[in-house]
């Protein structure tokens, strides 16, 4: 654990008390039998707003606290434990980079504080293929007189079933450029999804939505892009590392309780190591994952290698911890009853969200040239 | 070797005048969790295609759903080579598997060593035609992998036994005719204390509850006994000496679980689906790392079916399944983890569908076999298991003191 | 282990009682002891050609028994448990394949004899550079009246040191071409090479060599050449069968013999885990050589696969268990009097040799066309 | 905080003026099996550059050697604050080490805890000046990992005890001029009749005999005890407790073998060899599947090093080595020994030489690397061992029964 301000000491430990107490998985079991269409829980997300907690990104003078990344990753690790499902990553931590660090004066005096409250859901959107692949935007924006109109598609957007607002990747004539378009447009058309996460993610079709609100400097979009997306994938990343955590406290819990052959089973030498193994690995991801979000805070210039590092890392250890925890728990934890198979699918949709560990394995190479 | 060439003629002809045309090439599709296929045959069998139920008839009446057992018990009478040649015919004419059953697979072989001629003569003719399906009670409660724990009870009332607890993971106990299982007729003993009985479902007493899975299907059941009446004669083997028959059919059904591989996975080719979600470049799968990826584990997989081959070609002469049987397990439910991984990893989010609109009922399935399998290293004894007994039977390491 | 008629049951067992007795491993330590330039025993050599090793690929009417290459590779499989180092791979594997496949009535009449005789070594020049890489060849052949010269140089040829007849591929201005060169043709020169296996190796360099023997149709000789390598890999991978076999078993003996903290240390869980995983690649190696194996022999249309398939398995395995050999000794397995560094460092030349497993990855999946 | 900056101030002009101008950016080379390297120090140490003498005597005075130990032993009296501060400047200086030693990674830090104040007054001093190079008596034959197993025998004579017995893989025995070592002081105990002793190598009846690894050098030896006379107050801590000292002292060796994590390698950048020995495709090292492997290792190296960076943050307050310090030694030897292979993978045949012609020197460097490489997981603690203390003492997991 990162040596943390007395501030941030106190919000980890609010946000834990506040996950286990009022979200634990079995809220979110609920939420998945209740079948609500949006993915997560409005009353819980108000809940989150008060504590401040969708305006830890967002500076004082629009509402929030501006207590930057490591801090916000310390409530997404939290929340992650508990499989907390809630506009966080879509709206408090994406859509409110790509304000921060695109958005004029105007859209930000609109836009953010409204998030601070709580008060709309808003989203990135940007891949329109199975894979994450931010350089091949087609989703068309036309010049039309003032502004312009956007046709094309955007797959698998994160909470883009219910968002008030959209920050869109189009390419324009001379680029990728961003525009900020509103959750109910004309012309624009959302398909829920069911995906196995049971999280709230659509795919979107725009039929000539007028976009007049240009996002930062038209054609340059794509390196603001891909600072937006670095953001979003190390936030997301602490969010992993909460599940994890959990995934392998709880799996742990289980090998010190349940016997077998006489003996408990976490007595078995084969599993202690392979047990040891993961604690290892959660040990060099947490390393990781701060190490990305404080480069963040201080603007480091190897963000990027960072976060892809931890993005990866992440991805890998979360893949095995969730593949263990079905595993250690034997015949129970194939069962819907059981919390392992809540784990193990949040795990693989977390996993290939803005590009897998194959995906940055191959950036991280790419960056340092080889 | 004239006379096997005889046989070969006599199966390809009949063969021909036998299977019905709408069947040929129908292939074996994924038995894995289809509890309610026809092709499991039973009382309650639905039949379909009225075609396949001809086909089971067919066979059955030859005896060549189960081709090497005696023809007294309703069998093929075919030794090893002709049942071979069986094989490759009814692979040639591209016939589906007539009867999928684990009475064949498990109960038969172990009834043909241990059982009365009278037990022989009552449940094997059903078996080979498919009339009675069978379902295992093994597993219990609290005791998954360790049998020596079995709790539930049979106690002998004179004429009858009478049974009271629990099984869990039943395959298909609420789709079963009868049930073969292991019981407790000694508590001052751990495995010299239980008894392999059979008995009818339908007995006043029994109740079973599918359990659902993470992969949204239910193959198995929690199954009750409450004051199940079962005559003696249903006894197999002697009093107390059900641990035995148990290890010998587990045996059986490690070998069978896995000879073939884990089956299931939505019918895609993993290096199309690669080629078709991810994207080429110059005639390669776009993502190198996942090729290198995908390209070993394809690797591991011929490698996995060169050595079933293998073990099956050297122990036609050994009686009964080689230990080696244990890798073949272990090795299989890992191949099948890591294609259906490695799938869903190829399909992207594509793949990560639950149900409903945005996704093809393949990509669903892929998912869904994904999560399906993780149970591969878990049911029929987990990998841990398969790696003890490796490691103590076939390598002669002790136990630790 | 496959199903073996009874002559190769026989010849295997007298390579086995041969081997354990004539040739064990103290034998190979000796050999390199000496500093024997070689890197074998001619002595032993001879032996082998008298009970008919070097002859088993050669048809009776040129002296030898043409058992082919299954049977080869039981002799191999003993060979390589003890580490035995002869011409066995680099002359009745490679040169006697390339004769076969390549060569004219003359050529094998001339050569064939005296390799079922043990009278010669004989070896295949390929690679110029630090990795395989066949389909690169650059050493040069320029047509000179009736015959040619050769101009260039060769790396890492097995036995190139000690070899009396040389198959070497050239580039012709229409392709790839094979040639017969002497041992002590004019303008060749010999850099013995003090590989860490010990083993006889060389780089050679041609000026102006004189070569006539042309080999095969001039400029179609890549085909030939892989045709030549995949029997070469296939025996080559089931000599490292055998030494991954042995090292295997010896490990599995010391674990049965050795005790810490008052067990012996096969009782320890996470060992009998990983030996078993051993003994299950080793089983899936095995599937894989034998098939390659009898696939050349039936002259199979996949013989091209299974070779890739073997050699990539047999590289991958022996590489884990000549560390597992190591690592389960402990100290005594890291010093140079025992037999655990040898087997290490024989498994990495051969493992690296005509092709290692991310080499025979690619080509499998490039045959798969994917 | 400004008492701090002030201190920075005075540590950067003193190195200034003290750091010889031909060390600066020589850098710590790899100390690993350079045995005999001036670095060591001790009364044997060739000194191949007078100025690194120089700049170990004048460290040495300021006790700079040994920051943090009490000024009154020879130490630099620092607080941890300033510790670090002197290590950052000396960075910035571009200073190399001035002193390996064991006594300072080990012996001090037991020394300052169990021994008497005689004893620290003798020893300590002697250590931060480098003045005496000691070696580590543990290991015995038959007894890798497992220390309770001891037999090296120390009988009480009176006024001195009477050593005889022998250890194996003590590093750098044939250079130490001092051994600190673990003897047996009764027999009818396992770890409460060990006790720590200390001696000097040139006693009468030490014996040592280099011992060759299959890299070809040798970092170890066997050493022989034959009678040998130790004088009693040259016991440390009591009688019998020796093996919590050991334990004690273990924990900063495995703290220290790897928190900087293993060194050798020839000098290659790994990528840089991939390119320029298996060429380069579109900027890509032209192999994609060693290219992904080559990856997976540079990101696991630098989660590595910013794990050992992190844990030393947080262990600042926490007294001693945590044990998280296990999973350090058991990464660090992974890494190292994953690196190790991969560049011998990426430099082909020319990473395959032992010695001659044909082989550049760095390639043959990089082979013996790899099989050096092989002891990281056995020396200072197998890895199996540490993660069994990692399952035991950090996850609370019990003992098999």
């Amino acid at each position: 654990m990162a040596v943390l301000t007395e501030e941030q000491g106190m919000l980890r430990d609010a946000a834990k008390a506040w996950v286990q107490e009022k979200s634990p998985v079995t809220a979110f079991r609920k939420l998945r039998d209740s079948g609500n269409p949006d993915g997560f829980d409005r009353a819980a997300w108000r809940e989150m707003a008060e504590m401040g907690w969708s305006g830890i990104l967002i500076p004082e003078d629009f509402g929030g606290t501006g207590l930057g990344y490591l801090t916000l990753g310390l409530v997404l690790e939290e929340a992650g434990r508990t499989l907390t499902a809630s506009p966080l990553i879509s709206t408090a931590l994406t859509a409110t980079t790509a304000l921060l660090l695109g958005g004029n004066e105007a859209q930000k005096k609109e836009w953010l504080p409204k998030i601070a409250e709580g008060a709309i859901v808003a989203t990135l959107a940007v891949d329109e293929h199975a894979h994450h692949h931010p350089s091949k935007i087609e989703l068309k924006a036309t010049k039309n007189g003032s502004g312009y109109t956007l046709s094309g598609k955007k797959t698998f957007v994160l909470d883009g079933g219910s968002a008030d607002l959209l920050v869109v990747a189009a390419n324009t004539s001379n680029g990728v450029t961003l525009f900020l378009v509103k959750g109910d447009a004309k012309g624009l058309t959302k398909q829920r999804l069911h995906s196995v996460d049971s999280r709230g993610m659509a795919n979107l079709t725009f039929d000539n939505v007028a976009a007049d609100s240009v996002f930062g400097i038209e054609g340059q979009g794509a390196t603001l892009l891909e600072k937006i997306l670095d953001r979003a994938r190390a936030g997301l990343a602490a969010e992993m590392l909460g599940t994890a955590t959990q995934a392998f406290e709880t799996t742990l819990d289980y090998l010190k309780t349940r016997t077998q052959f006489g003996q408990l089973i976490g007595t078995f030498q084969a599993l202690q190591h392979r047990a040891a193994k993961m604690y290892t690995d959660l040990e060099l991801t947490r390393s990781c994952v701060e190490a990305a979000l404080s480069a963040i805070d201080r603007e480091a210039n190897d963000v990027p290698q960072l976060v892809s590092l931890a993005k990866a890392r992440a991805s890998e250890t979360l893949h095995t911890v969730s593949n263990e925890m079905v595993q250690m728990h034997g015949g129970i934890g194939m069962t819907d009853a059981h919390d392992a198979g809540l784990y193990l699918k949040r795990a693989r949709v977390a996993e290939a969200t803005w590009g897998g560990a194959s995906f940055h394995r191959d950036r991280y190479a790419t960056l340092l040239e080889y | 070797m004239s006379d096997l060439e005889s046989f070969r003629g006599e199966a390809k002809s009949w063969i021909e005048a036998n299977l019905p045309k709408s069947l040929i090439g129908s292939g074996a599709r994924s038995l894995s969790d289809e509890g309610d296929a026809s092709i499991w045959g039973g009382k309650r069998a639905k039949w379909t295609n009225p075609d396949a139920k001809l086909w089971l008839e067919r066979m059955g009446q030859k005896g060549w759903t189960a081709p090497s057992w005696p023809k007294e018990y309703g069998g093929g009478g075919l030794n090893a080579a002709e049942a071979r040649v069986l094989e490759q015919e009814l692979a040639k004419a591209q016939a589906p598997m007539a009867l999928a059953s684990f009475g064949i697979w498990m109960l038969g072989p172990v009834l043909l060593e241990y059982a009365t001629e009278e037990q022989k003569k009552e449940h094997l003719p059903k078996i080979v035609r498919g009339e009675i399906r069978w379902c295992q009670g093994y597993s219990e409660p609290g005791a998954g992998s360790d049998l020596a724990g079995l709790r539930t009870q049979a106690i002998d009332k004179g004429d009858h036994y009478l049974i009271n607890g629990q099984k869990i993971w039943t395959s298909y106990a609420n789709y079963a005719d009868w049930i073969f299982c292991l019981v407790r007729t000694d508590n001052t003993k751990k495995h010299e204390g239980i008894s392999f009985m059979l008995f009818d479902m339908t007995t006043p007493g029994v109740e079973t509850r599918p359990i659902k899975l993470i992969s949204g299907n239910s193959p198995f059941c929690e199954t009750f006994f409450t004051d199940v009446k079962v005559p003696k004669n249903q006894l197999v083997g002697k009093l107390n000496s059900g641990w035995e028959i148990a290890k010998r059919l587990l045996q059986y059904e490690r070998q069978n679980i896995s000879s073939g591989g884990f089956g299931g996975g939505g019918g895609y080719d993993l290096e199309d689906a690669a080629k078709d979600y991810v994207g080429v470049e110059n005639g390669k799968v776009s993502d190198a790392d996942l090729r290198a990826r995908i390209t070993a584990h394809k690797m591991e997989q011929r490698a996995f079916t060169l050595t079933v081959r293998r073990i099956q070609e050297e122990s036609k002469s050994a009686k009964g399944p080689s230990p080696a049987v244990s890798i073949i397990k272990y090795a299989a439910a890992k191949l099948n983890q890591d294609r259906t991984e490695l799938l869903v990893e190829a399909l992207g989010h594509q793949g990560l569908g639950w149900d409903g609109e945005g996704y093809e009922p393949r990509e669903i399935a892929a998912m869904r076999s994904m999560l399906r399998a993780k149970g591969n290293s878990i049911e029929g004894g987990t990998s841990e298991v398969n790696l003890n007994v490796v490691s103590k039977r076939v390598l002669g390491l002790l136990d630790h003191q």
